[in-house]
C-alpha cells in the first residue's frame, strides 16, 4: 500500500495519458442496448414452477429413501442385492423410485441449468455445456428407468 | 473483471450459495448413485461388491456429508418455496432460515448414530 | 469539439427542465443537457407539498392563494405573475395526477391535502390545507413522474454534460440566443449546441453558503453563465434560510413537520413562536421563523452546550402519524444525529435553502436583457430564474409549483418559437471562450486550492449575509469574496485528466459561486430595508417609498478588463393587493 | 400540550448535541482506476482525522479536497435521496452520504470500491447506462385507456398504499449491483428494474399491468431472482425489495393459471 501523499498513481506496463486511455474495467458480459427481446415464453415460468413443486414431493421421496436406506433396519448394513430385490418386487417401491429418480434428475437437471446460464460466459461453451447436462440427464433418467423395469431379481 | 473485495453479502446470500453447492453436489452424486444401482441389472455380484465399498468407514464419513447436503438442501427450499408462496416469507426469511439450521443441526445429530454407528463399529469393533 | 443542432435546447433535467421537455418534445426537436442523470436532480429532496387551490378537503380558492404568495413575498411580487401561478396551479396538481403520481388520497379518493407554512384561508384568517403531497417526498416522486413521462415521450438526455457558456449572436442590433456550450465529464470533450431557443432551467445556487439544504451540485451555474454573458441577475439579496435545517449538517426537515403539528421549543421547552406569530404560531412564514429562532439563540435561550441551536419538538405526536406522514425525516433524525423523534426533540438551526432571485423572466418565460426587452429565443424556469413569483420570500410549496407552471410555460413558448424561426449564425470559434477557460484551469500551475477558497467564502456568507445582516457585515463580506476572486485567480486543479475530471468542474463551480456571492452581497448592500428573506438590523423596516422595486444587477466590463456590478431597479407589477404590514 | 424532556435529556441526544468533536483517525482504502494513468485498478491507502460522527461521503471528500484531487466520485444531495454515490464499502453496497464512519468500525481500514458488474469508468466511477436500459425496458410509466379525467383519478387510500414502498425507489443501483445473479451476467433486469415495474403494475390506476408482466416474463426477468435477498439488504430507502419482486412472480403465476 502506498502512503497518503501519492497523488500521481503510479502507472503500470504502458504509458497511458489522457490522449491515449487504457482500456475500462468492463465487467463480463455487459447488458447492451436493445429493446427487451422477443425470447418471451412461459418456460422460465413453467422452469421455476416445476422447481418449487418437485421440490415439494421429492422431500418426502427423498427423505423417505434416505430414511429407509441409511436409518431403519441397521441402515446402509442391510443394502445389498437382495435388500433391492425384495423392495423392487413391490410396484409401490417401483413407483417411489421411479418418480424420485424422474423429479430428481429433471430438478437438478434444470437446476444445473440454471448454474450454467449464470456462470459460463460465452455463448458457446454454454451451448456445449448445455448440450452436455442434457445427455447426461437423458441418459442417466433412461438407464435408471430401464433398470427399475426390466429389473430381474433372479437374475443370479 | 479485477475482482475487488468478496461481497459481504447476509444470511440470504449465504444460504443460497449454499443451496446451489449442495443442488450441484446431489446432483453429480444422483448421476453416479444410478450408474451404481445400474449394476443390478447387469451382475449382482458386482452390485454387491461396490455396496461393500459404502460401507468402508471412509465412504460413511461421505455418506454423513452427503445426508448433510440433501438434508441442507431439502430444508432450505422448503423455506425458499415458502419465501415465494407466502406473502411474510420475505419479511422471515432469517427466521426462517435459522429455523433451517436449527433442524438440520438436530436431524444431523439424529443421523450420527444410524450412519455413522456402522463406521464406528467397523472401526473400533463393538 | 462537435457541434449539434437541435431546436430546442433545455440546461437542467430537474423539475422545471423536465417539465419543460415534455411540452417541447412533442413540438421541436429537443435535447436535454445536464450535469447529473436527471433523477440526481435536488427537485428530488423537496418534502413538504405543492401548493394549489384544489378545495379538496376545505374551502379554498385561487385568489386566497394568490394573496398568500404576495402577501408571503412580502409585496415584492409581480402580482400578475403571482395570479398566473395560483390560477395554474390547479391544472399543474392534476397534470402531475395524470401522469401519474401518486399523491396521498383522503378517504373519497381524492388527493389530500395539508397545512403549509403562510397558507391561509380568506387573506390571513386561519391556515389552510392547500398543500397537495406525497408522504414527505412529494419532490421525489414529482422528479420521478417527470422523468418516467420524459422515457414516454422518448426525450433526449445528454446526461453529465455540464453547460458553460451561453451563445448569443448579434442578428440586425438584436442579441439573439444562437446556442450553448457544453463539457462532457465522461470523455472532457467541448460540445456545441447550436439551438433556436435555449431553456436555462439549472436550479439554485445555494452552496456559497455553508449550512444549506442544498446539493453539491447547486452551484448556480446557469445564473453564471447569464450573468457573465451581460443579462442582468434579478434579486439577487432575498435568499430564503429554512427554519428547519438539521443542526450544522443543513439536511432539511420539512415545514410539513410543523404542519402536522411539530412544534419549536427553545431551552426551556417554550413554544417560542407565540410571541413572535400569535397566529399562526409555528407556521409562520419562514423568514419569520428563522429570525425567530436566531433571536431565540441571541438571547441565550438556545439549546445544547453551546446554545446554538433550538428544537424542533414531535414527541407529542403518535408514532403512527410519524411513519406515516414524516417517515424520511424521522429517518434523517435517526441516521445523522442518531436520535429517536419519537421519544427526543430534533435540533435544528435555520439553513440556507432557496434562492428567491435569480435570470429575470416574464410570465412565459423569456429572459430579459434588460426591465422591458426580451431575449429572443432565451427562456429559463424553476429557481435558476426570478418571474418574479416568490418576492422576497418564498412561500412554502410554491416552488415546486413554480417549476411545473413556468416550466410548462417555458417549453411550450420556446418550442413553439423555434417552430417559427431560423437559427442564428453561431459566432466565429463559438466554444473559445470554454476551451481558453477549462484549459487555463488544467494548465494553471498557481498554489491555491479550490475546497480552502470555497471554505472560506461559506465561512464568510455564513457569518455576513445569512438572517442577519448589517452595512458593515455585508462590506465585510464584499471585501472578503474580493479577496477570494483574487486567490481564484491563481486557482489549480491536480486532475489533468480528460476523463470524469470532477475536479476540474469543481474549480469551474466555485467560479461561478464567486460571481455569484458578490451580486448577492453588493444587491443586499444597496438594500436599505428590510423585507421578507433580506434582513437589515440597521434598517429593519419595510421601506415601500424607497424600495418597492426589484434590484437588476449587471456585469459591466470596463475598457481596461476590470469587472464591476451595475446595479439598476425595475418596478413591481402591483394589480389587486396593496401593500400592508405583514402579520402572521 | 406536554413539554419535551428537557430536564432528563436522553443519552441519544446529549451525545448527538455534544458540541466538541473528538476526532479519530482513519484509514481509507479506496479501490482507484484511472484509465489515463494504468489499465490496472490498485488499492490506495488514505489516512485521515475525522469525526466519527460524519458521513464516508464526507472523508471521500476530504481525500478529494486535501489529499487528492484526481479522486473521482459522483454525489450531489449528501443526504440520501438523489442516489449517485452508491458503492461498496467495506464490502456492502451502500450510499456514502447515509453510511456514517461511526457505523462502520473505524478501528480497520475501510475499504471503498465501485459497485459491481457495471463497467468501471474511473475511480467509483460506473457507467449506469445498462442500468437505466433495464429500467426503460419496462415501461416505468402510467399507462391508462380511455379517456383523461377532468379531475384526478379516484384512488383510495388502501390502493394507494398497495405500493407505496416501490415509489420510494431513487434509481441508486445499490440493489442490481449487490445482486449475485447480475454480477454474473448483466442480463437480467436486475432488481431495479423489477422494483419501478412493481410500482405501476400494483398501482390501481395503471392498465399496463399486463404488457410489464409480460415483459419480466423473459428469460433474464424476474425468474431469475435467487432471492438471496442482497437487494433488499442493501436498498438504502429501506424498499422490500425482494418481497416486491416475488409479489411480481406470483402475479404472472396467477395470471397464467
Ligand atoms: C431540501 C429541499 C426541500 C424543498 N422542499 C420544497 C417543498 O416542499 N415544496 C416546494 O415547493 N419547494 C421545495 N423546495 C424547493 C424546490 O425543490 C426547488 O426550488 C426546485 O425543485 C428547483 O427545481 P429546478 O428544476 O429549478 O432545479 P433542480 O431540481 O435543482 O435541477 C437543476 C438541474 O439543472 C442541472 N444543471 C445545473 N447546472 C447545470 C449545468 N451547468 N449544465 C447542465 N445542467 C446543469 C442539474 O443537473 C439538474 O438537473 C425544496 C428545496 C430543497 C433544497
Ligand atoms: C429434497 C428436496 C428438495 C427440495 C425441497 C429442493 C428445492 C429446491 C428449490 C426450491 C430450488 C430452487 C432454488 C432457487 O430457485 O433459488 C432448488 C434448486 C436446485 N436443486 Fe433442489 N430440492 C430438493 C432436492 C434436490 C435434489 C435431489 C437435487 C439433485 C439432483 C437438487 C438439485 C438442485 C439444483 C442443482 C438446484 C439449482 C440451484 C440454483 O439454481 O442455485 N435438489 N431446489
Ligand atoms: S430499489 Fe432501493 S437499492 Fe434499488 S435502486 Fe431503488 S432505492 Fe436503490
Ligand atoms: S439480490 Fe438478486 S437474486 Fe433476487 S432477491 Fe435480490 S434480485
Ligand atoms: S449524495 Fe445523494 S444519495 Fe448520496
Amino acid at each position: 500500500m502506498s502512503s497518503t501523499d501519492s497523488v500521481e498513481l503510479s502507472a503500470s506496463s504502458a504509458a497511458f495519458s489522457p490522449d491515449n486511455p487504457a482500456p475500462v474495467i468492463e465487467p463480463p458480459r455487459a447488458r447492451t442496448k436493445r429493446t427487451p427481446r422477443v425470447t418471451r415464453t412461459n418456460f422460465e415460468l413453467y422452469g421455476w414452477l416445476f422447481m418449487r413443486l418437485s421440490g415439494i414431493v421429492l422431500v418426502v421421496l427423498v427423505l423417505g429413501h434416505l430414511l429407509i436406506q441409511l436409518v431403519l433396519d441397521g441402515g446402509v448394513t442391510k443394502v445389498g442385492f437382495a435388500f433391492v430385490a425384495g423392495r423392487w418386487a413391490s410396484p409401490f417401491w417401483q413407483g417411489w423410485d421411479l418418480i424420485m429418480l424422474w423429479l430428481a434428475m429433471l430438478h437438478g437437471g434444470n437446476g444445473l441449468r440454471t448454474v450454467i446460464n449464470d456462470y459460463a460466459e460465452r455463448a458457446n461453451t454454454r451451448f456445449w455445456l448445455k448440450t452436455l447436462l442434457f445427455t447426461a440427464t437423458a441418459f442417466t433418467i433412461l438407464l435408471g428407468t430401464l433398470v427399475i423395469f426390466t429389473f430381474d431379481p433372479n437374475i443370479r | 473483471m479485477p475482482a475487488g473485495t468478496l461481497y459481504r453479502g447476509r444470511e440470504g446470500m449465504w444460504s443460497w450459495v449454499a443451496h446451489r453447492v449442495t443442488g450441484v453436489l446431489i446432483f453429480f452424486f444422483l448421476f453416479v448413485h444410478v450408474l451404481d444401482t445400474a449394476l443390478v441389472r447387469v451382475s449382482p455380484e458386482d452390485y454387491d461388491k461396490v455396496v461393500a465399498t459404502y460401507k468402508q468407514p471412509i465412504v460413511s464419513l461421505l455418506e454423513y456429508g452427503l445426508v448433510a447436503a440433501i438434508l441442507f438442501h431439502a430444508l432450505n427450499g422448503l423455506r425458499v418455496i415458502a419465501v415465494d408462496f407466502w406473502s411474510k416469507g420475505p419479511k422471515y426469511q432469517k427466521q426462517m432460515l435459522w429455523t433451517v439450521m436449527g433442524v438440520w443441526i438436530v436431524l444431523m445429530l439424529g443421523a450420527i448414530y444410524p450412519v455413522l454407528g456402522h463406521a464406528a463399529r467397523v472401526l473400533f469393533g463393538s | 469539439m462537435q457541434i449539434h443542432k437541435y431546436d430546442t435546447v433545455i440546461v437542467g433535467a430537474g423539475g422545471a427542465g423536465m417539465r419543460a421537455a415534455i411540452e417541447s418534445t412533442k413540438r421541436s426537436r429537443t435535447a436535454v443537457l445536464t450535469k447529473l442523470y436527471p433523477t440526481r436532480s435536488h427537485t428530488g429532496a423537496a418534502q413538504g407539498g405543492m401548493a394549489a387551490a384544489l378545495a379538496n378537503v376545505e374551502e379554498d380558492n385561487w385568489e386566497w392563494h394568490t394573496f398568500d404568495t404576495i402577501k408571503g413575498g412580502d409585496y415584492l411580487v409581480d402580482q400578475d405573475a403571482a395570479e398566473i401561478l395560483a390560477k395554474e396551479a390547479i391544472d399543474a396538481v392534476l397534470d402531475l395526477e395524470k401522469m401519474g403520481l401518486p399523491f396521498n388520497r383522503t378517504p373519497q379518493g381524492t388527493i389530500d391535502q395539508r397545512r403549509f407554512g403562510g397558507h391561509t384561508r380568506n387573506h390571513g384568517e386561519a391556515a389552510v390545507r392547500r398543500s397537495c403531497y406525497a408522504s414527505d417526498r412529494t419532490g421525489h416522486m414529482i422528479l420521478q413522474t417527470l422523468y418516467q413521462n420524459c422515457v414516454k415521450e422518448g426525450v433526449e438526455f445528454f446526461n453529465e454534460f455540464y453547460v458553460l457558456d451561453l451563445l448569443l449572436a448579434e442578428v440586425d442590433g438584436v442579441q439573439k440566443t444562437a446556442g450553448v456550450v457544453a463539457y462532457e465529464l465522461a470523455t472532457g470533450e467541448i460540445h456545441v449546441f447550436q439551438a433556436k431557443a435555449v431553456i436555462f432551467a439549472s436550479g439554485g445556487t445555494g452552496k456559497f453558503f455553508k449550512v444549506t439544504s442544498n446539493a453539491h451540485t447547486l452551484t448556480g451555474d446557469g445564473q453564471a453563465v447569464a450573468y457573465r454573458r451581460g443579462l442582468p441577475l434579478e434579486d439577487m439579496e432575498f435568499f430564503q434560510f429554512h427554519p428547519t435545517g438539521i443542526w450544522r449538517m443543513g439536511i432539511l426537515l420539512t415545514e410539513g413537520a410543523r404542519g402536522e403539528g411539530g412544534i419549536l421549543r427553545n431551552k426551556d421547552g417554550e413554544r417560542f413562536m407565540e410571541k413572535y406569530a400569535p397566529v399562526m404560531k409555528d407556521l409562520a412564514s419562514r423568514d419569520v421563523v428563522s429570525r425567530a429562532i436566531y433571536t431565540e439563540i441571541r438571547e441565550g435561550r438556545g439549546c445544547g452546550p453551546e446554545g446554538d441551536h433550538v428544537y424542533l419538538d414531535l414527541t407529542h405526536l403518535p408514532p403512527e402519524q410519524l411513519d406515516a406522514k414524516l417517515p424520511d425525516i424521522t429517518e434523517f433524525a435517526r441516521t445523522y444525529l442518531g436520535i429517536e423523534p419519537y421519544t427526543d426533540p430534533i435540533p435544528i438551526q435555520p439553513t440556507a435553502h432557496y434562492a428567491m432571485g435569480g435570470i429575470p423572466t416574464n410570465v412565459e418565460g423569456e429572459v430579459l436583457s434588460d426591465n422591458t426587452t426580451v431575449v429572443p429565443g432565451l427562456y429559463a424556469a424553476g429557481e435558476v430564474a426570478c418571474v418574479s413569483v416568490h418576492g422576497a420570500n418564498r412561500l412554502g410549496t410554491n416552488s415546486l409549483l413554480d417549476i411545473n407552471v413556468f416550466g410548462r410555460r417555458a417549453g411550450i413558448a420556446a418550442a413553439e418559437y423555434s417552430a417559427t424561426t431560423d437559427y442564428v449564425q453561431l459566432p466565429e470559434d463559438p466554444a473559445s471562450v470554454v476551451v481558453a477557460q477549462v484549459e487555463g484551469l488544467r494548465n494553471s500551475t498557481g498554489k491555491e486550492r479550490v475546497s480552502e477558497i470555497r471554505n472560506a467564502l461559506q465561512e464568510c456568507m455564513d457569518k455576513n449575509v445569512m438572517v442577519f445582516r448589517t452595512e458593515q457585515t455585508i462590506k465585510e463580506a464584499v471585501e472578503e469574496i474580493a479577496h477570494l476572486r483574487e486567490r481564484y485567480k491563481n486557482v489549480s486543479v491536480q486532475d489533468k485528466g480528460k476523463r470524469f475530471n470532477t475536479d476540474l468542474l469543481e474549480a469551474i463551480e466555485l467560479g461561478n459561486l464567486l460571481d455569484l456571492a458578490e451580486v448577492m452581497a453588493i444587491s443586499a448592500l444597496a438594500r436599505k430595508e428590510s423585507r421578507g428573506g433580506h434582513y437589515r438590523e440597521d434598517y429593519p423596516n419595510r421601506d415601500d417609498i424607497n424600495f418597492m422595486r426589484h434590484t437588476m444587477a449587471y456585469r459591466e466590463v470596463g475598457a481596461d478588463g476590470t469587472e464591476s456590478i451595475r446595479l439598476d431597479y425595475k418596478p413591481v407589477v402591483q394589480t389587486r393587493y396593496q401593500p400592508m404590514e405583514r402579520k402572521y | 400540550m406536554s413539554t419535551p424532556t428537557l430536564e432528563k435529556h436522553s443519552d441519544a441526544l446529549d451525545a448527538a448535541e455534544s458540541g466538541a468533536s473528538h476526532l479519530i483517525t482513519v484509514t481509507l482504502r479506496i479501490r482507484r482506476f484511472n484509465s489515463e494513468v494504468s489499465d490496472e485498478a490498485n488499492w490506495i491507502d488514505y489516512q485521515l482525522d475525522i469525526d466519527p460522527k460524519e458521513r464516508v461521503l464526507d472523508a471521500l471528500h476530504k481525500v478529494k479536497w486535501e489529499i487528492d484531487g484526481t479522486l473521482t466520485f459522483r454525489r450531489s444531495c449528501a443526504h440520501g435521496i438523489c442516489g449517485s454515490d452508491a458503492m461498496r464499502i467495506n464490502g456492502r453496497n451502500r450510499l456514502a452520504c447515509k453510511t456514517l464512519i461511526k457505523d462502520i468500525n473505524p478501528e480497520k481500514p475501510i475499504t471503498v470500491e465501485p459497485i459491481k458488474g457495471l463497467t468501471v469508468l474511473k475511480d467509483l466511477v460506473v457507467d449506469m447506462d445498462p442500468f437505466f436500459q433495464a429500467y426503460r425496458d419496462v415501461m416505468p410509466f402510467l399507462i391508462t385507456k380511455g379517456n383523461e379525467p377532468t379531475r384526478e383519478r379516484l384512488q383510495s387510500p388502501e390502493d394507494r398504499e398497495r405500493f407505496d414502498d416501490t415509489t420510494k425507489c431513487i434509481l441508486c443501483a445499490a440493489c442490481t449491483s449487490s445482486c449475485p445473479v447480475f454480477w454474473n451476467d448483466g442480463q437480467y433486469f436486475g432488481p431495479a428494474a423489477i422494483v419501478n415495474a412493481h410500482r405501476f403494475i400494483f398501482d390501481s390506476r395503471d392498465e399496463g399491468g399486463e404488457q410489464r408482466l409480460e415483459i419480466l416474463n423473459d428469460k433474464d426477468g424476474v425468474w431469475r431472482c435467487r432471492t438471496t435477498f442482497n437487494c433488499t439488504d442493501a436498498c438504502p430507502r429501506g424498499i422490500e425489495v425482494t418481497k416486491a419482486i416475488q409479489e411480481v412472480k406470483r402475479a404472472l403465476i396467477t395470471r397464467r393459471f
